[in-house]
């Protein structure tokens, strides 16, 4: 790296950089830090961490990956924390809809192709494969489902028409998006386990002392408002 | 071990390796007669899939290749299938991106081929066709090897247009290289060395027979 | 007898090739002319390779014409045997199997050769020989001894003119060497800067001694005779021609024959004195002189209907005072005898 | 629009490039000469970056130059910097997975160079080496022109190795594929296709430039 | 005079190189063989391109040794011009300017073509301009005239003449044309299946009637005369050697030379009768006669030092009743002149 020390650079998980953006540009605004934001999928980044990358806070898109950093003196003892917690919402975009008979069509299971984030990747996924599961489809949807690497790449499947549903990430349906869309409905939250996004700080960053500060940032009632107006819920 | 994604990609790989072959060779022909002012336009948007990133090209192909695209719709119409999502679509998805790859090596071997060896062909008799055969090819089969090597590795290896055309799914699109993903985005190093290695000794062993064939060959 | 008619026109560069001419589709023509006179893009029009230039629109693999190439054009990926046997699978009508044109260029013992490990030479002649195996209705031929020794040349030149004489296959043959299109061609054409500038039967054409072509090294004539006695003891054959007879060395199976005598060959006396190894003393008149060099006449001596053609001295031509219409005799000392 | 990537990424595909020329003609020589029973071995290795996902081979050349690894302990040691998130460390993987783009081509071309024009070169005194450039070089120019045609694009494209071992810094490691991807990513498909756009265009003219001088170039 | 050794000894297949001698360090080394004897062998192992063969370790760029190939090696990628400048330009030594080698071989309007637009002769020529260009310390030449008609064939001849006699670099000239061979070399070397199987100065090898390779077209002698001389009105010179002098056309500022007489060029007789156009009779003995074929003997001549061969007819022989050890007189009929 070649930026100054005072400098934070955040690692992201693809998912919140969006929204990352939004609270460095306020939280810079309030305290004169520059902050570099730099996005991949959490496993990139966990494998880039534990490879020395001149990281300084990691917000990761699960609980796992952050617990392993702190377990391996990756991380500093005691940082983690919940900064979000992420909701699944059903899209569509098939002009056969008419809002609200969506959801009987894919619990009926009336449709050509649904995508889910992988399962085996991403938090989405699974919380998507647990609700497909909550409403005994899973065996016979498996022939009609379609798997993203990651939620975007999920909600593009849909997007571009090339699957009828896609369950994703409420954070993405509340951005604007190129397409409008037929079908929005979120998923009871009682019906797959929560979504938590962990963050924490990392043990590598040159300046722990502005890191803290962001990590304490999160926690005030501008950055949550800021987190929730992305489609985030945040807990205490 | 899961030896399905192995299979499919080694499917995969040879079909799109053949079909660039049999597609690349007329292309790579012409592109290495043609005095034609386009020619070297041409030879430049060939050269075009590999400019953009896998995962980018893989989002226009879906966007073409989609129920709504122009050749997606076209396809829906003629066989009632989605290309998209299926082994099909993989297999055009994967000639446009290792299309360089094919045409390049082989367009350099008809280029060094003297025209006068045609000639004499032609004066024994021979077709331009049956020239071609027995002629071009066999002395341009240095060109014929690299072009099979390359887009058949390069395939083997591909991942974001497979990842975005195919959709991951299990027996139909998910490739011994997004196995491989995922087994390293799960942290899952054991498996994931295990199928690398795996698929590096297979891709080895046939390069390297066919390296080895291709030396015989060879005229000196 | 049949014509076949040459008409191109072609610009390459600064250099024009235009040919407008009729050659006879039997025999063998010679097209005759130094270096960069076009004789190979002359053959090159004719095997349909040169484009645009041609009234006949087939492609070159249907005019079953065989080119052997200037530079031997062998297949670097087949062996020797498959090289020959290339043109020879892609003509159905080709009888002959390749063995006897092998053995006939002395190649039957490369036919597992690679191409590659080929003197110069035997490249040259598994290229013969290729298109040969061809059976050809025309044989187009660039320089095709050039490459080889005079034994193997010998041993070639009399197969090539057996070959048009067996099948009467037409062929064109390009050289610059004048013994050789003297041995074979039938019909000669002289190129010079992409215009035939003379053009007729060889004797004829060889005899005029106005064109500076046939001059020096290339100057002589070419007689066709008949034998008409065999010297068993010393085997040697009379041949008869319209004009006089040759004793001749050899030859003893041979009926009709073509003989070579260079200018260099024939001197020139008033009268016929028999005290030498000089078999043949003719008597002849002179036909026409003209000056070669500074010390060097050239004098065409009609015999018959035949001509011979002399190179003297100035001095002897002074000495001798020889003048047109002269009778003399022609001491001849060799005769090159196409075997 | 931010140009900041695509000049990032412009600058790795002509470092990338003209290392994989410098290293890969002395390679590339080599198994073109090679009698050696070890040359279609070494072929075949130099093609296996290839088979990898690009990702997996990042995660793989992550651990080799990291800090700890093997090659990147060893640069921390030389020049006090770590090897991976720096411009250098991308240079290095970048070459890594193109390298059988770049060798492949430069091969074919070498072997199809008649031996007798390298002899006709040294009688008349010119060493190895002159002979080389005065001689293969020019005769072998398709061949060149090929390896930097497909390892500037490829390198262009390259995406899932720079992500891993640069880690989509900006300014840094940021480049126009990444930025790209993100674009598509977050579904701002304006943002993505013009930049897309730019950065074919941008290749296009690089490319059919090059073509076009090759062509007028070319000895037939 | 030096002398520079020749040891190669080298397997290609089925063919054994092996050859152990010596060759004068000047002039010019004829290198005489049928096709496949090893001629291109022997010169790739002179010059340091086939590997193991030779003690001699200088790779071939240090060898200063200039090499005409068979076929024209020219570089495709280069003008006519920058081909000739190849060679010039690396050896710092090169004192003259190529334009100088660029018209002596009549190539100086080529400079600026592209070589694939040259004609099979022009390119050749290029070839032989770029070794000379380069100003080498021994220059092989393998068949370089073969491509080339007579007229341009006698115009590069007489320039090697004067290379070697103005430079002194030694040249080791292949051919398979014996009349090339007599005009250019001094020194002979016969080689048959790659063994040297004569070897010597040319006038004594080539006067060995025992070697079949110098029978029928090849059969012949050299000889080296001084001009004595010169007559203005006719342009004839009259050349002395040891053992008589001979009258030859034009030669008017030659002071030493080599003539080539041809075995067909020389009758015999008994007598002196001067009555044709045949200016030269010289006095001679028998040395040695051979049959050649059935109905001709070889006869060689002793003129002083000096040999002939002469060609007859076995019956000439039986008539004129010759032996060994007889006086007779040549009637030499043409005598090729190296101008
Ligand atoms: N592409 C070209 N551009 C310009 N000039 C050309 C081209 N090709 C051939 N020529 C010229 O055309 C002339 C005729 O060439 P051609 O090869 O027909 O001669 P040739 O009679 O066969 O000579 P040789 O006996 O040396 O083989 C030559 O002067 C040659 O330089
Ligand atoms: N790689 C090889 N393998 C087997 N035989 C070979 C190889 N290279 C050459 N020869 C043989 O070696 C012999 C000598 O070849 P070389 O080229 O020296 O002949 P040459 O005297 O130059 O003939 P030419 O006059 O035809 O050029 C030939 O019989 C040839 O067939
Ligand atoms: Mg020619
Ligand atoms: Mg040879």
């Amino acid at each position: 790296g070649s930026w100054a020390d005072e400098d934070l650079t955040i690692a992201v998980a693809s998912n919140f950089q969006r929204t990352a953006e939004k609270l460095a540009t306020e939280f810079t605004l309030v305290t004169q830090i520059p902050i570099r934001i730099t996005a991949a999928s959490t496993s990139n980044l966990y494998a880039q961490i534990i490879n020395g990358a001149p990281y300084d806070i990691f917000l990761a898109a699960d609980i796992e990956r952050p617990k392993s950093l702190e377990a391996n003196e990756f991380a500093v003892r005691g940082s983690r924390m919940t900064y979000a917690i992420g909701a699944l919402m059903l899209w569509s975009s098939d002009s056969s809809f008419e809002k609200g008979e969506c959801v009987a069509a894919l619990e009926s299971g009336s449709y050509r192709k649904l995508a889910i984030a992988n399962p085996e990747i991403a938090p989405y996924g699974l919380a998507a494969k647990e609700y497909l599961q909550a409403i005994g489809n899973w065996r016979d949807a498996s022939s009609q489902l379609v798997f993203g690497e990651n939620i975007s790449q999920t909600l593009l499947f849909a997007v571009t028409g090339n699957v009828t549903f896609a369950l994703v990430a409420r954070a993405q349906v509340v951005a604007s998006l190129p397409v409008d869309a037929t079908c929005i409905w979120k998923v009871p939250s009682s019906l797959h386990s929560d979504i938590e996004q962990q963050g924490v700080l990392l043990s590598n960053s040159k300046s722990l002392e502005s890191a803290q500060r962001f990590m304490n940032f999160l926690r005030e009632p501008k950055a949550i408002a800021i987190i929730e107006s992305s489609g985030y819920t945040v807990t205490e | 071990m899961d030896i399905g994604p192995l299979w499919l990609s080694l499917q995969l790989a040879f079909v799109t390796t053949l079909v660039l072959i049999i597609l690349g060779t007329p292309l790579a022909w012409w592109l290495s007669q043609s005095r034609s002012r386009w020619q070297s336009v041409i030879q430049a948007i060939v050269a075009m899939p590999i400019v953009l990133p896998p995962t980018v090209l893989g989002f226009y192909l879906l966007v073409v290749l989609g129920p709504a695209g122009v050749i997606g719709s076209w396809w829906v119409k003629l066989t009632g299938n989605t290309l998209t999502f299926s082994f099909a679509g993989l297999v055009i998805a994967s000639c446009i991106y290792s299309l360089p790859f094919a045409v390049q090596p082989m367009q350099n071997a008809f280029e060094s081929l003297s025209s006068s060896k045609l000639e004499a062909a032609w004066t024994l008799g021979a077709s331009k066709l049956d020239a071609f055969f027995s002629v071009v090819v066999p002395l341009s089969l240095r060109g014929f090897v690299s072009a099979t090597v390359l887009a058949f590795a390069h395939t083997l290896g591909e991942f974001g247009v497979v990842l975005m055309v195919g959709g991951n799914i299990p027996g139909e699109s998910r490739v011994v290289s997004i196995a491989i993903y995922e087994h390293v985005e799960t942290l899952n190093f054991a498996a994931a060395h295990q199928l690398s290695l795996v698929l590096i000794l297979f891709a080895f062993f046939i390069l390297f027979g066919m390296f080895l064939v291709n030396r015989r060959w060879q005229p000196r | 007898m049949n014509n076949v008619e040459m008409k191109y026109s072609l610009q390459k560069g600064d250099f024009k090739l235009e040919v407008d001419t009729r050659i006879p589709a039997t025999g063998i023509t010679g097209v005759f002319g130094e270096s960069g006179s076009g004789k190979t893009t002359l053959l090159r029009c004719i095997a349909g390779l040169e484009a645009l230039t041609d009234e006949d629109s087939r492609p070159p693999h249907k005019r079953r014409i065989g080119y052997v190439f200037q530079d031997s054009e062998l297949f670097p990926h087949l062996t020797v045997q498959k090289n020959l046997e290339y043109g020879w699978r892609r003509n159905p009508d080709a009888r002959r199997p390749i063995t006897e044109f092998a053995s006939m260029l002395e190649v039957d013992q490369l036919l597992d050769r690679s191409v590659s490990d080929l003197s110069g030479g035997e490249a040259q002649r598994v290229c013969i020989a290729r298109v040969l195996c061809q059976e050809p209705q025309l044989i187009l031929m660039d320089e095709p001894l050039s490459a080889l020794d005079a034994r193997r040349r010998n041993n070639v030149l009399p197969y090539l003119d057996r070959l048009h004489s067996e099948t009467s296959v037409p062929i064109i043959y390009v050289s610059h060497n004048i013994d050789e299109i003297c041995r074979l061609s039938d019909h000669l054409i002289l190129l010079d800067n992409g215009k035939v500038v003379a053009e007729g039967g060889l004797q004829e054409t060889l005899a005029r001694i106005d064109l500076p072509q046939f001059r020096g090294q290339n100057a002589g004539a070419v007689l066709e005779a008949n034998q008409s006695r065999y010297d068993a003891e010393f085997d040697l054959s009379l041949f008869q021609f319209l004009g006089g007879e040759l004793w001749v060395p050899g030859c003893q199976d041979m009926r009709t024959t073509r003989l070579r005598i260079d200018a260099g060959d024939i001197s020139l006396s008033r009268t016929s004195v028999k005290s030498s190894t000089i078999l043949n003393i003719l008597p002849a008149v002179i036909d026409e002189m003209i000056a070669e060099t500074a010390s060097t006449q050239l004098v065409r001596l009609r015999l018959g209907t035949n001509f011979l053609v002399a190179r003297i001295t100035r001095r002897s031509l002074h000495e001798l005072n020889l003048q047109v219409d002269d009778n003399v005799f022609a001491q001849i000392k060799s005769v090159t005898v196409r075997y």
